[in-house]
């Protein structure tokens, strides 16, 4: 038996980490796990970045990404963009500091955790030692400042190291780098970063990627539309969607002096008459500090909120991508036979969580996916336009899908129907199951609408068989009767020892029923 | 009128009604009985399943119905042919020489249906229409003698196995007999059993051995010899819903053949088979009822065949003790008791 | 020494065996001949398969062995009973006769191979033991006359369906006939097909009506008919794979009964059925051959019986042209083109 | 379309977060989704902490537990235990700020992200609003100190706030404290709290734990053992388990001058005559400074380890359970009717990588798990000493099991088996899938070692049930010939028609066989 220690002798060994050292030691929780999948989480933090500075900036996003092997396992990726740039000031933030970045707003966003980037950094980092070489031109007044920067992580401090740093001339703003791999591995497969690319492109018809492979070959994703989608604005919190907790952090930091005018201020959808009722029920005073909030008060303030009327949460924080855009999408990478896409109005979940469902179905052409020498189905899962990759199969997206009665719709066996079936989740608060971001909750709102959108759609996609399906039947079955009347009216000559007699205007009358089913009842 | 010529003004009123039809300008259509469970009704006097009086139309007009019509035509042509010449030929037949018709079968199981249509239509069976099964009936044992063509045979003299009525038995004819009753048991085993036994002549009666359900020719015969000849009719399987069923097709018909049970049903033969009762009385060795079984007899008792109370009460029984027992089982007595002893009981208590 | 006496014979020499250990106080065994595959080979010479010189010991001192010992001699005993009271059971009875022993058995098919080990120690078959099949045997039409205890039976005389082969045609006794041939086909639509063609006067022949794979009974009457009479037999089956066994069984014996073969195998009769070239040269109405028919072809070409040119070459083909074929397939150029056209030429070629 | 805007405009909303904001936008990564893994989370890491605790300071440990429910899905736990007390000046820092902690050695031990404490009072907070209270009773010289203190945590800056503090006396070392939890739920099942703490009993029977349930019940669960096990010693990292990026991050850090000396001191089993050979294999000059160590000396290094012997890695630093001690806890809580338990040596994993796999079966008693009103069998994981709840599917340890083909073993069908399978993987590295740290990575060679000591303990398991049947049968088979030859010998009498003759010498031979099976030959 060891002898007792005291205390102060085992805190000796106490220390703090900083998130760099922390996710250093703990690397699986920034999606980096599996080679295939690694460099797809790479591939997924860069281009979400990527067309999320574009866009917010005005511009028509567009990526030169060329992945070059140079060993098994070991890559090297150059990225540009032409967003607006990074300020030379926060180069090293976006890229060496983890828990840092401009997403942390409650705003409809692809990424949203501020790990992206110096994730990835890490992971190069930590797989091959080699510091990242960044390029950024960006507007300063009507010049574009051009800087190049090689730099480091220190994992000890979360900040970056500048190796070296020069002033370049450059004639459009955006970003460039160039990071280094090992222990990842490019894969065609569904879980792959090719696969990753086409499916953005899916949802993102205004964006353009020319993406060159390991093997040389290059790959131009072209825009199917113009547009830009419009930015989504900052919407203040739904007050069913609000915890204790929240109200308490928001009374904690807010610059408002009195606790209704906090209120107001920092919740959608509360009037000053809703903030007398509330302060009427409660006996709350209202006009107290906001610092000064207890949280039995907080919590006696959310109750009320779940038995009270709201308007629903404005949805100008919404922005799907559309329904024209979507059609726009399917139709450049898919090149289907078919294609039928619908954009849902928005819903809540969680009593005030808004959200927006969009399905398309594409049938025929490239939809689909081709197994040995079979076409499946596949299913294509976004949130906020973002590609869902991994975890398909604990996604509340697909077990909606799954409960659908295809056969309802003509599709007598969804797994081997050569059909693409889209589906993409717009909210400020995406029910994500796990760490990963991989696969939505099933939440039951959200299981419905998904139902509700691809059943929809199903339906049209039906209602194109069918009619494909008739035509080939009309024509078939005035065949029918020109063949067998003479056959029945011989046979029925001969069995009544007569002859046959004259048919046409019998013949004329049938063939005009050549066009429907009815005519005599049978009863089988 | 013969059966012969009634068959075959049947099959020329098909054809006349058809090209009346198209004299009259209007678009042919053929009556077809219903064979839909809903028309199968159980007819209480006389006491065999028949069809009821809805009918389905088959119209030329339509696509689907046109071409069950031209099979049934063609197919009748083909019978038509076969009751001029006296022949026949079985279905499986029927399909092969199908082929060379203007209209043909896509499987075997259509022409099956067709050739059903084709016997509620004309209200006539399959077998006078030259139609024959594949199978064979029972076999026949015992002081029984038949004319086939310009041949007599007597059944006592056809060898162990007995006399085999093939599937043109309506063609027969009863010429002399020297027996009380008709004992109908359910396996071949059984059969040479009673023929070792000699149980022709301890009970004065012929045995037919029905090898499982009875075949439509075998029903024929024995409402033959229970019509023409006055015999009862006893019928003895296995004490299991499968046997019970057997012997009550033979007597009340089956609901599938209700367009022909009025030929086929023998509405006064007698279950002689195992009951529960039996198989507690005799002690007998059993096998315990599967799930299958237990289904099944719950599906005999709603059936109506199956109303009164002997069949109620035995029902009710077998579920209760759960169990079965085969009619060869009472060779745990010794292989002679069963017509030693348990025959001559139960017909004793008839 | 008759049948009957050798048969007793050998069964009071298992008694003996087991007696005389006792007396020279060894524990006792019964040697028990294999009936495992290693065991059952195909014998070039007598063209059919026979049982190999291994054995097994069944000791009175193993726990496992000395029930089935104990089995086997009662079942020899009740055995005995039939032979010398000359009467017969089934096996099914004969398991219900069991419950009275002193030894049972768990179930029917425990029974069956305790009985199948009786045949091949003492080398006798089943049916001489008064053991018979539940199955009856073929139908024969024709002019045969058969002798059955004191009863003389015209095979052409016994109704349409002709004279049931029963299990113990060993007892029958061959009195007269008139025929050159016996022509057996595989189903009895064909068999009717070919009384009402007669088939039996224009090819001076025995037809038999199998029945899907030929009873024991069946088998044994064609061995007899074949080397009493000298009557040359002429198999006529489907055209697939299932067609072509039922043929070789009865030509070359089974595997499994090869301890009875014999008895069974008539390694003179000739396979006239379809073959892949008829289905090419009458270009006959086919069904593509499934897996399991394809299994089945592969299976039989590895089969020593199927060794020669010409089974390897029609499986072959039939392989090719992955189709198969029913005899009755011949209805596409009429009802009687089979025996008009089919069987002459086929017959010619033989 | 939005008009464009300047990177600068985009950057105004650029922020850092705390780890503690960001956990509180994320509380998935720490393993609080669903309520009722949330409770068990919080068991897991208390007792952990506790049991850690204790054994550093040669303690015995001991835990008071006392779960009160309040309300639908809301709690307070008081969670006491005897451990060695936290020093005042630690305590806002435990309880209070992510990424703290004295577990981030190389060493053997229960948790180890630094995250347990405070993210209970993360959720606590989140969740009721409330702060915990605290009491710490530690020695300072001879004299015990306590201190009762109310704590809340300050997201924002991810520090302890505390309301309230005072002195007090106490008898004894430890730590109790009181949370507050709602959305969080109690349950019996495989997942749930009361689950966790009988499995915990198992893999540590030197612990003792008294628990009180939401219902009032009180459980005693004594200790099987008073053996501390020794703790753990800080062990060097073997060369064949460092990367490329961990040597480089150890020359960052070392206070050793040369990059020689710092190897010989960093890492284990390196010798200079080994530091030696390296040099000359690859010319690099080992009198630098560590910290001008480049990035491909150190790849070149690390692969040249990997064609290198060294001796294993030490085993100080693993310290297993011992056959002894999981046999004695198994028997304490399954009471089973049979149980054996193995300890195996030392393996290594990835190359240089030690671990030790520990195994036990119980059978009879209250082994198994009950469903319905059958015994199935249960798998209960664990590594070091620490219950695997969740994600049983996916782990490796559950993949090596399932593998074993038990019908080998008299097993006939494992599932339905009265049976309890105990594995505990030990390492300073257990090679954990995912972020919640519920299962093992399938690594071929842990997966072998589970097989291989489970297959030597099935061994023996079937040894037992054998000998049970055995005994059964032999009495049985006795009575076989007893019966069974005076029938043979009537039946053969009547057939030879002779008399029955005497048999007794036969008879005396014959059941002299009824202890063996074998005799004569019998091909079937």
């Amino acid at each position: 038996m060891s002898a007792e220690r005291e205390a102060s002798e085992i805190f000796e060994e106490f220390k703090e980490l900083t998130p760099s050292e922390f996710f250093r030691r703990n690397k699986q929780m920034l999606g980096f796990s599996g080679k295939i999948r690694s460099l797809t989480i790479v591939f997924h933090e860069l281009i979400t970045n990527s067309i999320d500075a574009a866009e917010e900036a005005g511009i028509l996003p567009e990526m030169v990404i060329d992945l070059k092997r140079i060993d098994k396992d070991h890559y090297i990726l150059r990225h540009q963009d032409n967003g607006p740039g990074i300020p030379e000031p926060f180069i090293t933030k976006v890229f060496c500091t983890m828990f840092a970045g401009s997403k942390f707003r409650n705003i409809q966003s692809r990424g949203q955790q501020g790990l992206g980037c110096s994730g990835c950094v890490l992971l190069s980092q930590m797989t091959t030692g080699q510091p990242v070489k960044i390029r950024s031109g960006y507007k300063e007044g009507n010049k574009i400042k051009g800087v190049e920067m090689t730099v480091k992580m220190d994992v000890k401090t979360n900040q970056g190291l500048i190796l070296d740093r020069k002033e370049i001339e450059l004639d459009s703003t955006g970003v460039s780098m160039e990071l280094h791999f090992k222990d990842v591995s490019y894969s065609l497969s569904e879980q792959g970063a090719f696969e990753y690319i086409r499916r953005t492109m899916i949802a993102n018809p205004h964006a353009k990627i020319v993406f060159k492979d390991p093997t040389g070959s290059r790959y131009i994703f072209d825009r199917a539309t113009d547009e830009i989608p419009p930015m989504p604005k900052e919407v203040l919190p739904h007050p069913k969607g609000v915890t204790a907790d929240d109200l308490i952090f928001m009374a904690k930091h807010t610059d408002k002096r009195r606790f209704r005018s906090m209120l107001t201020s920092s919740l959608s959808r509360m009037s000053n008459k809703r903030v007398d009722e509330l302060e009427e029920i409660t006996g709350i005073d209202f006009n107290k500090r906001p610092k000064d909030m207890k949280w039995e008060e907080a919590e006696k303030i959310v109750e009320l909120f779940q038995s009270m009327d709201f308007m629903a949460p404005p949805t100008a924080g919404l922005i799907p991508i559309g329904q024209e855009q979507v059609e726009k999408g399917m139709i450049e990478i898919l090149e289907p036979e078919y294609v039928k896409t619908i954009t849902r109005k928005p819903k809540t979940y969680k009593g005030g969580v808004s959200f927006v469902i969009e399905a398309g179905l594409a049938y025929g052409g490239k939809s689909g996916r081709v197994v040995g020498e079979q076409k499946k189905a596949e299913i294509m899962r976004f949130a906020n336009r973002v590609p869902l990759t991994f975890d398909q199969g604990s996604c509340g997206i697909t077990e909606a899908l799954k409960s659908i009665d295809w056969k309802r719709y003509g599709i007598r066996d969804l797994e081997n129907a050569p059909i693409t079936v889209f589906v993409n989740i717009v909210s400020t608060h995406v029910p994500y199951m796990s760490t990963g971001k991989q696969s939505v909750a099933p939440e039951a709102e959200i299981m419905q609408e998904v139902r509700q959108a691809t059943m929809k759609i199903a339906r049209s996609l039906q209602k194109y068989l069918n009619a494909k399906r008739a035509a080939k039947e009309e024509a078939m079955r005035a065949k029918v009767f020109e063949t067998l009347v003479p056959v029945v009216l011989k046979e029925a000559a001969i069995l009544a020892e007569r002859d046959v007699p004259e048919y046409i205007e019998v013949m004329k009358k049938v063939t005009r029923n050549a066009g429907i089913l009815g005519g005599a009842t049978d009863d089988e | 009128m013969n059966r012969r010529d009634f068959t075959l003004a049947k099959l020329k009123g098909l054809g006349n009604t058809i090209i009346d039809d198209v004299e009259k300008n209007t678009v042919p259509a053929v009556k077809v009985p219903s064979r839909g469970t809903s028309n199968i009704v159980y007819d209480q006097d006389k006491r065999y399943y028949v069809l009821g009086d809805r009918y389905g139309q088959r119209s030329l007009g339509n696509v689907k119905q046109i071409k069950k019509v031209a099979q049934m035509v063609s197919m009748a042509n083909f019978c038509k042919g076969l009751v001029e010449t006296q022949k026949t030929a079985t279905i499986r037949e029927m399909y092969y020489v199908s082929e060379g018709w203007d209209v043909d079968f896509g499987s075997q199981d259509e022409s099956n249906l067709i050739g059903e249509d084709l016997e509620v239509t004309l209200g006539i069976a399959r077998e006078d229409l030259g139609l024959m099964p594949e199978e064979d009936g029972a076999s026949v044992y015992g002081n029984i003698t038949i004319k086939d063509d310009d041949v007599e045979i007597n059944a006592a003299k056809s060898g162990k196995s007995g006399y085999s009525i093939s599937p043109t038995i309506d063609d027969v004819e009863f010429v002399d007999h020297d027996v009380q009753r008709v004992i109908a048991v359910e396996t071949m085993g059984m059969f040479h059993r009673m023929v070792q036994e000699k149980a022709y002549k301890k009970f004065d009666t012929l045995i037919v051995g029905l090898k499982g359900q009875a075949a439509r020719a075998t029903r024929r015969f024995l409402k033959r010899v229970n019509e023409e000849l006055h015999l009862p009719v006893y019928i003895c399987n296995d004490g299991d819903p499968w046997g019970f069923h057997i012997a009550m097709v033979i007597i009340s018909g089956s609901a599938k053949l209700a367009h022909v049970n009025h030929d086929l049903a023998t509405p006064d033969a007698k279950f002689m088979g195992v009951t529960a009762s039996d198989i507690i009385n005799y002690d007998l060795p059993t096998d315990p009822l599967k799930d299958i079984d237990v289904l099944r007899l719950k599906e005999l008792a709603k059936d109506p065949r199956y109303k009164n109370e002997f069949w109620q009460n035995e029902i009710k029984k077998m579920l209760k003790i759960g169990k079965k027992a085969e009619q060869q089982s009472f060779s745990k007595y010794g292989l002679e008791y069963v017509v030693d002893t348990y025959f001559p009981e139960k017909l004793d208590s008839m």
